[in-house]
């Protein structure tokens, strides 16, 4: 069944502008199978469907007495049910209003094949039942970003972008790459299903027709590997959700087009590394370093993105940081043991975000500029467009009731609740419980930037206008789920897809849904004041098209400087991918061609230099020749009756 | 010592002598001199070792013919005859290798039976017999030499008049 | 029973023969041949145990055995034996599909093209060869013959340097052969071998003592090691990549290296396991040496070609490394990955080759751009790049991916490094991309246009492949699999 | 019957073989190149003649004095050669000195 | 009747030496064509040929055996041993000999028909050949060194047959002063071995050398045989005359020299010291100098074995530089002089297969070059191997033969030159111990051998043609006679390189039959039979 959706969306090859039809209808198609999966999920009981086919198969043999198999199959179970529907309806949507923003670009087949490659690959992941197979479509994922990102590819700085972007979330794949092996090495063998050890069961989700995750959480062999198992995964997982210090290429990322960026760098492949997390916390069971070093990097990154984000010029960078932000709470919750609770705020996000994107691309779409402080009163030309920003920003900030209030909020109250077991946890809480006040401050200051006031900062910018239907149709969709997508959560078919997602009884499941003793509603209060505040001082800052207003005084210059060098981590990068690499590779160059080569060429020389001494022996005087003769006959005579003797005599005989 | 050790280190000592003056000499012609006394004196040396068939073909041999042909080829290339020996650059290595040499074949000596050795005596027929024997391929490969040698020789030397 | 391995022999041979006298009709005949090639290939793999569809029951040892007496000597027994296992076989059809793509990319070669395409199809006799000979002597003699026409093909058709890389080729590899032919008599005669069949030296080996082995292992790692190419044996390499033409180049990348670990696998690794399992040490350091050396020495190229060169090392570096576990998980990602170098390798090759005499130039800095004026060369060029850094869906990831597992499972944490590497290589082909393929245009000459067809169909050719075992690679990897894996502890 | 030491005798071969290795390498005179090789071979025909002393019998022993016979007969042949080379050498390059005749070297 | 029954085993030495004398008559009769005389010498040596071959036992020839197979490998009575003996190694050798006789006779053909001595040239040829045979059946010391002494004379003739060339001539004086000061050595270290053994047979040396009173006169014999035989066999240090008279010489007589006549010393190595080696163990005797007894055959092996590796060695390391074709030839020459020593040092039967197939190898490859050489010199191309370049473009049919012979002088498999090495080197290997690493040095020089074939290939094939292409035959036959056949190289010369050519790759694929004979030649030779 699912396969059919990953084969309608496999069948890509659509030309010209009608091409771009033929994907929205693919995708349209694959969003009703996809829903209809998930909605089967929730309103049934958790199904597990799983098909499975030999990729690689080694016979049993003395080194693997069960063979050794790699197989690929379909997995649909309530997580990826979840994910299906984010997937399948963002990127429908995505599609469809590409169909408005792209339609003045060349390579328009390219771009909707990449998409809809895109699309099939994310299908692909989320309904992978290995993690070999996870990690071949995880792949896949990352490249269809890379094409993506780099699709203005005449561009420098989005080629630059879209190779920046496959070599930081390459490191991250290497990590996870290293994880899985650690993870099924150590841990498979000795793990419930144990016939036979992890060579003949391969990578499998799934064991004996049940996910691992419904056998309960197995025992670890050798904590040691299975915290650096965890450590690799989230390394994996850091990459592509731009975790700390991994995260440099998002930002960058945005050279692609603002849609690949809602879909991809805002509501599903970046959400695929908190995905995996969840995945993985389910079955290694995550151990007190890894879940600490998972909270930390969440709940800094959260904090670290917010800050940069309060500065940038650049409306989809600002988003691109908030991203970041967002997924490092996702993370924060997936560390604190919160699995579910990061899924919630994973499926809320995707579509505010989405949405969120989608209307700054309408905004970009209409004056041709993503530079906040050329824009400026935009509300009047694009109604539609300021309101759906503003829901996207009350939904990102957490504003009640809007979806980013639900889920922002669990993962606080979530996160909160365990720091009396866990009281290392708290720097990370108090860092990721302030960004609330910067993301409130940051996406409202976008908003005062681009839509108050009455007309734009740089006149020179085009009158601005409200793009086609197929543009406003997605955004008034995604306004919908940001405004009720949170309460979904109330629904009790959408409780059991998060916690039959990740596998937890209900003991385990605090949380979902968010219970508010006392405690919780103060924090809760608090978070709300905080974004309330937040928004009150960009108002204040930002509110009237006022252009700088802030006096530029030393400090704060110096501070702007470093928010918008990103801490100097980019350059970092550069420098040592760029500088330090190159330089050394270019010392290692040297090497091997002055001193391997060299070595080679010295003995060439060395021969040449010998060969032209004897030569000159080779005098033409027949003398000369003569005493060679008499002087080997003499030499004879010294190895016939000295040296051969002795050594004869020394060394036994031949 | 014995007659015949007094004469055989007379004739020794003159071979030596004669041996080095050939070599020594600065002139040709003086140079064709001392070979033939040495060829003659070696000649003594084997009737004193009992074998007059070949002190006679060495004195008809290398004594008439030899010396002979020697002396033709330096009249022949008379320019020469009476230049100076072009002076050595390796006259001490020589003399070293050359005395090595001579210290290593002196070190078989060694192993020899010391003392008197008694030298068969064969008078010429043996010798003839021995020769044209069961040895008689020496004599034939000889020949050969000669043929080839000779027609070689006429060829070479013919060529002047070309 | 049909001698087919004899019949293919014979079909290469007069092939090149034909090819040789055919004049300007050359390229048809190296065509004919190399069809007729793959025809006989596809009729083994038929008969091979692990194909789809083969019916027969498996045979262990080898298939399609033939063996008759040549020189026979009181002390020596040397025969004409050929056969074939799953190892082999895969390889054997990478000699076939890149002879045929070899041979159409370079339809147009115009400079004595009797000579080229019979030099080629006399390559591709001697890979052949090489990977079906089951006896010492006849391996060797596979082994050399290949040399020989590599050696004229970079001399005479290759670049400006041509002239000292094909020297500089001939005896690097050919001191290694010959360090290699050493070991090979030393284990004939010091194991009491009967004849210089592989069985008989196979089974000999068995009593030497452990010191032995290694000493006999030695010299073989050593002659395979220069043909891998492993560092700091290597620096015939790039000279000899970059200098030879572009057919050259795709079959040494192709196909020479790969001789050098199947004869690792063949003649060392499964003669002698004890040896090899003491040896390992060194090894795998050779292995990481040439994994992180080509890499990174990569990554400072300005040509292409050298570039790929390097690639190529970090590559077979890292099919070493999957020989030198001595598992046959490693095994099986050893041969795979060659088959998956072979192919890509070839087509980054041909694409140098392509942007070379389109854009008149291989230095990456000084054309850029290119995706507009020739996207088909720039997507092939990517799928190649892409293929080579390991993406997922396409060739060479199940091989890196089941090489990597291997490595894990024996060395641990050793991993580490290639997986590190990883990075690095893909940094010096996107970088690459980069350069080259997108960004502002740049010296792209006037008349630059896309592929030439025959060009075209070459890399397609490889394109398609790559991506056909890349999602499929059960088809060779049964096939492997399928071979018993002679020598490892306990088989 | 004449007895005679085998060491004065072989002092005086091996001396002869040194006079006339000596010569070879320092002559630069054809010529005496020549005589120098003469005298080198006369020592060999001396020892075959004195070693037929030593055979282990009379039978044996005489084959050394015809080795001698024969030897000396070659050695003639070789000087007849010897010069015809250089009379053909004085010819062609006007010279029979060895140090002037490098034109074939290295 | 008896008297014919006594000659018939000698009928290939006396077809020769009828045709010598036959070419010596019509050349005082008055008939000087080179056609003619070098019709009856190429006749003759193929003749012969054939015979050697039939008195092997070869099948189909069958009917022209002269020799009675009982006759073969006997092994003489004590006592009554004559100065010659027939080894069925001795007639291998006698094969190639003649074979090598042969090529060079053919070829020889095509040499300029207006040339002055013809006669002298077939007749020397045949008389050489004739020395060349009698080594191969000698028995008998002083035996050998005549015959080679025949050998020698006639070449150092032969050398110097272009008499107004004077590079020829200072060859031949060359020749001729290190020639005769090798064979004085050689007869001084003849009449050392006399003394101390009592006889010069060379069988009776070899059964009595396990009793030998004075073992440091016999080692002093050896030694000076050795520096005397190797002058032949071009090994180093006594290679030096060699380079120049092979340069000096006409490249047909270098191709003889080469191919043919040295082969003679290698032959006299085996049968000299192949005694030694193999059976002087234990007979110990107080040593002079190092104090306690040892073994001489060891002793020979160690020396034999320095000298090998240094001839090799020092011969592939001044063939590095070198500019000029021939005198490249001939540094590749000495080297494999030195890789064939190997054989004689190791002493066993593989071995000695192994150095024999070498020395066929190295007639074939080395006479080929050298007769490329002289027909390339006849096409107007300089001496040296930069004025070859641009040659594999012109004369292609040429340029492959030659590569031929320089792949096969590499030891590059396909080639006969291949097999005799792998059959040489493996033979060092399956003796083990310390010999393996004669193998190792021999093959790390065939390997830097590479380097200057490779020059001569690269300058034939890569390189482009010199500025000004030398004049061809065209051009030449204007002002002497017509241009010869097949392209100004000649019908027979091209005859004799396909032969060669041919020969070379037929015998690099499938040596059985040749090495089959040889390794029987060579098991019975080790064995002692005569």
């Amino acid at each position: 069944m699912s396969f059919v959706v990953v084969g309608l969306l496999g069948r890509r090859m659509p030309r010209l502008e009608w091409g771009g039809w033929v994907a929205v209808v693919c995708s349209g198609a694959a969003m009703v199978v996809g829903v209809l999966i998930g909605l089967g999920e929730v309103l049934g009981p958790a199904t597990y469907v799983d098909r499975r086919y030999t990729w690689l198969h080694l016979a049993p043999s003395s080194g693997y007495p069960n063979g050794f198999s790699l197989v690929v199959g379909t997995l649909v179970d309530p997580l990826s049910a979840l994910m299906l529907i984010v997937v399948t309806v963002v990127g429908f949507l995505v599609m469809l209003y590409s169909i408005g923003y792209m339609h003045q670009d060349r390579g328009l087949p390219r771009y909707y094949a990449e998409l809809s490659l895109f699309l099939a690959a994310m299908n692909g992941l989320v309904l992978s039942d290995n993690l070999l197979e996870f990690f071949l479509f995880w792949e896949l994922v990352g490249l269809c970003s890379y094409f993506l990102i780099g699709f203005y590819y005449e561009k420098p700085s989005a080629s630059s972008a879209a190779k920046e972007a496959f070599l930081v979330t390459r490191v991250g794949d290497v990590m996870l790459l290293l994880g899985i092996f650690l993870f099924f090495y150590e841990y498979a063998a000795a793990g419930p299903v144990g016939s036979g050890g992890w060579a003949a069961n391969g990578f499998l989700f799934v064991q004996n027709g049940l996910p691992f995750l419904q056998q309960g959480p197995p025992v670890a062999t050798d904590p040691t590997i299975l915290t650096v198992a965890g450590i690799m995964i989230l390394g994996g997982a850091a990459g592509k959700s731009a975790q700390f210090p991994l995260h440099v290429w998002l930002p960058d990322a945005m050279e692609g087009p603002t849609t690949v960026s809602a879909l991809i760098h805002a509501a599903t492949m970046v959400a695929a590394g908190v995905y995996l997390l969840a995945v993985t916390s389910v079955f290694i069971g995550f151990t007190a370093t890894d879940s600490l070093v998972i909270v930390a990097v969440g709940g800094f990154t959260t904090f670290f993105a917010a800050t940069m984000a309060v500065v940038h010029p650049d409306i989809k960078r600002v988003i691109a940081y908030s991203t970041i932000s967002q997924l490092g709470y996702m993370v924060l919750a997936v560390g604190a043991g919160f699995s579910m609770v990061a899924l919630y705020h994973l499926f809320t996000h995707a579509f505010f975000k989405a949405l969120l994107f989608l209307a700054a691309g309408s905004v970009i779409h209409a004056v041709g500029t993503q530079d906040l402080f050329k824009m400026g009163g935009l509300k009047k030309a694009m109604p539609l467009t300021a309101a759906a920003f503003a829901i996207g920003g009350l939904a990102l900030a957490g504003i009640p009731p809007f979806a980013g209030f639900w889920s922002k909020d669990d993962v606080l109250a979530s996160v909160y609740s365990t720091l009396g077991s866990h009281p290392y946890y708290w720097p990370f809480f108090l860092l990721a419980f302030f960004s609330v006040f910067l993301t409130a401050y940051y996406i409202f200051r976008v908003w005062f930037l681009v839509f108050s006031g009455d007309r734009p900062r740089d006149p020179t910018l085009p009158p601005a206008h409200e793009g086609p239907w197929v543009m406003r149709v997605p955004l008034v969709v995604l306004s919908a789920f940001a405004v009720g997508g949170g309460a979904l959560v109330f629904f009790p078919g959408f409780q059991r897809l998060l916690l039959k997602g990740v596998g937890f009884a209900g003991s385990l499941a605090a949380g979902i849904p968010p219970a508010y003793t006392a405690t919780d509603l103060l924090l809760s209060g608090g978070g709300v004041g905080l974004a309330l505040g937040g928004l009150a001082l960009a108002w204040w800052l930002w509110g009237n098209g006022r252009v700088a207003p802030l006096p530029s005084s030393t400090a704060t210059r110096a501070m702007r400087n470093v928010l918008l060098e990103r801490y100097y981590f980019k350059a970092g990068y550069d420098w040592i991918g760029g500088r330090g690499i190159y330089t050394l590779a270019r010392a290692a160059d040297f090497f091997d061609q002055f001193v391997i080569d060299g070595t080679v060429h010295g003995f060439e020389k060395g021969f040449a230099a010998l060969s032209d001494r004897l030569r000159r022996l080779q005098s033409g005087l027949v003398s000369d020749y003569a005493a060679y003769v008499v002087a080997g006959l003499v030499t004879v005579f010294v190895l016939l009756l000295l040296v051969a003797p002795y050594l004869v005599g020394r060394f036994g005989g031949t | 010592m014995s007659l015949p050790e007094i004469a055989f280190a007379l004739l020794a000592a003159v071979a030596v002598v004669t041996a080095i003056a050939a070599l020594l000499v600065r002139e040709l012609v003086h140079t064709i001199l001392w070979v033939a006394v040495f060829f003659v004196d070696l000649a003594a040396i084997y009737f004193l070792l009992e074998a007059p068939f070949l002190g006679v073909l060495q004195l008809g041999v290398y004594a008439g013919a030899v010396t002979i042909l020697l002396l033709f080829g330096v009249m022949v290339t008379r320019k020469r005859i009476f230049s100076r020996e072009a002076a050595t650059g390796i006259g001490p290595v020589a003399v070293a290798l050359a005395l090595l040499t001579v210290v290593f074949v002196g070190t078989g000596l060694g192993e020899l039976p010391q003392g008197e050795v008694t030298i068969r005596a064969y008078d010429p027929s043996t010798l003839s017999v021995n020769l044209f024997g069961p040895n008689g391929a020496w004599l034939l490969l000889l020949g050969l030499i000669m043929l080839a040698a000779v027609s070689g020789a006429i060829f070479l030397v013919r060529e002047g008049r070309e | 029973m049909i001698p087919i391995l004899s019949l293919v022999l014979a079909t290469l041979l007069a092939g090149t023969a034909v090819t040789f006298l055919a004049g300007s009709r050359a390229r048809w005949a190296a065509l004919g041949t190399a069809l007729a090639f793959l025809a006989e290939v596809g009729f083994l793999f038929l008969g091979y145990p692990g194909w789809p569809g083969y019916n027969g029951a498996m045979v262990p040892g080898f298939a399609d055995q033939e063996s008759y007496a040549w020189i026979h000597l009181y002390w020596m027994h040397v025969n004409y034996t050929v056969g074939v296992d799953g190892i082999s076989l895969v390889l054997i059809l990478l000699t076939a599909i890149l002879q045929i793509a070899t041979v159409v990319y370079s339809w147009t070669e115009s400079k004595r093209p009797a000579a080229y395409f019979g030099l080629v199809t006399l390559t591709c006799l001697g890979s052949f060869g090489v990977f079906v000979a089951l006896d010492v002597l006849l391996f060797f003699l596979f082994w050399e013959a290949v040399l020989i026409p590599m050696f004229f093909l970079i001399g005479y058709w290759g670049g400006p340097r041509r002239r000292y890389a094909a020297i500089k080729f001939f005896v690097y590899t050919h001191v290694a052969s010959i360090v290699m032919l050493v070991g090979l008599l030393a284990l004939v005669f010091y194991s009491g071998a009967t004849s210089f069949d592989f069985a008989s030296v196979y089974a000999a080996a068995r009593g030497l003592s452990p010191v032995v082995q290694v000493f006999l292992f030695l010299p073989l790692l050593f002659g395979f090691a220069v043909k891998f190419p492993v560092v700091p044996f290597h620096t015939w390499l790039p000279d000899a990549h970059v200098e030879a033409p572009t057919g050259g180049s795709v079959l040494l990348a192709g196909l020479l290296l790969k001789l050098g670990g199947y004869g690792l696998i063949r003649w060392a690794v499964e003669v002698l396991p004890v040896g090899f399992a003491h040896v390992r040490p060194i090894v795998f350091v050779l292995a990481f040496v040439s994994i992180l050396w080509g890499s990174v020495l990569a990554l400072s190229q300005r040509d292409l070609k050298r570039m790929v060169a390097y690639s190529s090392i970090n590559h077979m570096g890292i099919v070493l490394l999957a020989i030198g576990l001595g598992s046959s998980l490693g095994l099986l990602a050893a041969v795979l990955l060659m088959f998956a170098h072979g192919i890509v390798s070839a087509l980054l090759f041909m694409s140098a080759g392509t942007v070379h005499h389109t854009f008149g130039t291989r230095d990456i800095p000084s054309v850029g751009g290119i995706t507009p004026t020739t996207p088909a060369l720039s997507t092939m060029m990517m799928t190649g790049s892409l293929a080579s850094l390991g993406l997922p869906a396409l060739i060479s990831f199940p091989a890196e991916f089941v090489a990597l597992l291997a490595t894990w499972e024996a060395l641990g944490y050793l991993v580490l490094l290639p997986l590190a590497v990883l990075v690095v290589t893909a940094g010096f082909y996107l970088w690459m991309m980069q350069r080259m393929l997108f960004g502002p245009p740049r010296g792209i000459p006037a008349d630059a246009h896309d592929v030439p067809t025959h060009e075209g169909v070459a890399m397609g050719l490889l394109v398609a492949l790559s991506v056909l075992f890349g999602v499929l690679p059960g088809l060779l990897v049964n096939v492997i699999a399928n071979s018993p894996v002679k020598g490892f502890p306990g088989t | 019957m004449t007895t005679l030491g085998p060491t004065g005798f072989l002092a005086l071969s091996s001396a002869l073989l040194g006079i006339g290795l000596f010569g070879i390498l320092t002559r630069r005179n054809f010529v005496l190149l020549l005589i120098s090789i003469e005298i080198a071979t006369n020592a060999a025909i001396l020892n075959f003649v004195y070693f037929a002393a030593f055979a282990p019998s009379a039978p044996l022993g005489i084959s050394g004095q015809s080795i001698a016979v024969v030897l000396v007969g070659f050695a003639a042949t070789e000087v007849a050669v010897g010069l015809a080379i250089v009379l053909a050498l004085n010819r062609a390059k006007g010279t029979i000195n060895v140090a002037e005749v490098t034109e074939l070297k290295s | 009747m008896d008297a014919l029954a006594m000659a018939a085993p000698f009928a290939p030495e006396l077809v020769l030496l009828a045709a010598a004398l036959l070419v010596f008559l019509l050349d005082v009769l008055g008939v000087r064509h080179l056609e003619a005389l070098g019709a009856i010498g190429t006749a003759a040596t193929g003749t012969s040929l054939l015979l050697v071959i039939a008195d092997l036992g070869f099948g189909p020839l069958g009917a022209l055996r002269t020799l009675g197979a009982s006759h073969l490998d006997a092994v003489p009575a004590p006592g009554t041993a004559p100065l010659y003996a027939f080894s069925s190694f001795g007639l291998v050798f006698q094969g190639l000999f003649l074979l090598a006789a042969f090529l060079v006779s053919l070829a020889s053909l095509s040499r300029p028909s207006h040339e002055r001595g013809a006669a002298v040239f077939f007749g020397l040829l045949l008389l050489a050949t004739l020395g060349m045979l009698l080594v191969a059946i000698a028995s008998d010391l002083i035996f050998l060194l005549l015959a080679i002494e025949l050998t020698s004379i006639a070449s150092y003739i032969l050398v110097g047959y272009t008499r107004r060339d004077p590079r020829s001539l200072e060859a031949a004086m060359k020749f001729y002063i290190i020639g005769a000061l090798s064979s004085t050595l050689s007869f001084f270290g003849a009449s050392l071995l006399f003394g101390a053994y009592g006889t010069t047979n060379l069988y009776a040396i070899r059964a009595s050398a396990g009793a030998v009173g004075y073992p440091v006169l016999a080692l002093l014999g050896f030694g000076f045989l050795l520096a005397g035989l190797a002058f032949k066999t071009t090994l180093v240090p006594f290679h030096a005359w060699a380079v120049d008279v092979y340069d000096g010489a006409p490249s047909d007589v270098s191709a003889f020299l080469a191919g043919g006549t040295k082969k003679i010393g290698v032959f006299a190595f085996f049968l000299v010291f192949l005694g030694p080696v193999l059976y002087l163990r234990g007979t110990g005797g107080a040593n002079p100098f190092a104090g306690p007894p040892f073994d001489i055959g060891p002793v020979v092996q160690v020396t034999l074995a320095v000298v090998a590796v240094l001839t090799m060695t020092v011969g592939n390391v001044l063939a590095l530089l070198q500019r000029e074709m021939k005198r490249m030839l001939a540094y590749s020459s000495i080297s494999q002089a030195g890789y064939i020593l190997i054989g004689v040092t190791i002493g066993t039967a593989p071995a000695l297969a192994g150095a024999t197939l070498q020395v066929l190898a190295h007639v074939l490859m080395k006479s080929g070059a050298f007769l490329v050489v002289a027909a390339v010199a006849g096409l107007g191309v300089g001496p040296l191997i930069d004025d070859w370049r641009g040659l594999g473009a012109r004369r292609p049919a040429l340029s492959v033969a030659f590569a031929l012979m320089l792949l096969s002088l590499a030891g590059v498999p396909l080639t006969v030159g291949f097999v005799s090495k792998f059959v040489l080197f493996s033979a060092a290997v399956q003796a083990q111990g310390l010999f393996v690493w004669l193998a190792v040095a021999g093959l790390l020089n065939s390997a830097l051998s590479v380097f200057y074939y490779g020059r001569v290939l690269k300058a034939i094939f890569f390189d482009p043609a010199t500025p000004t292409p030398a004049p061809s035959g065209a051009a030449m036959g204007a002002a002497g006679p017509p241009p010869l056949g097949a392209g100004g190289i000649g019908y027979a010369r091209a005859a004799a390189i396909g032969l060669i050519a041919v020969a070379i790759v037929a015998l690099g694929l499938y040596p059985q039959p040749v090495l089959g004979a040889i390794q029987s030649a060579a098991t019975h030779f080790v064995a002692g039979g005569a």
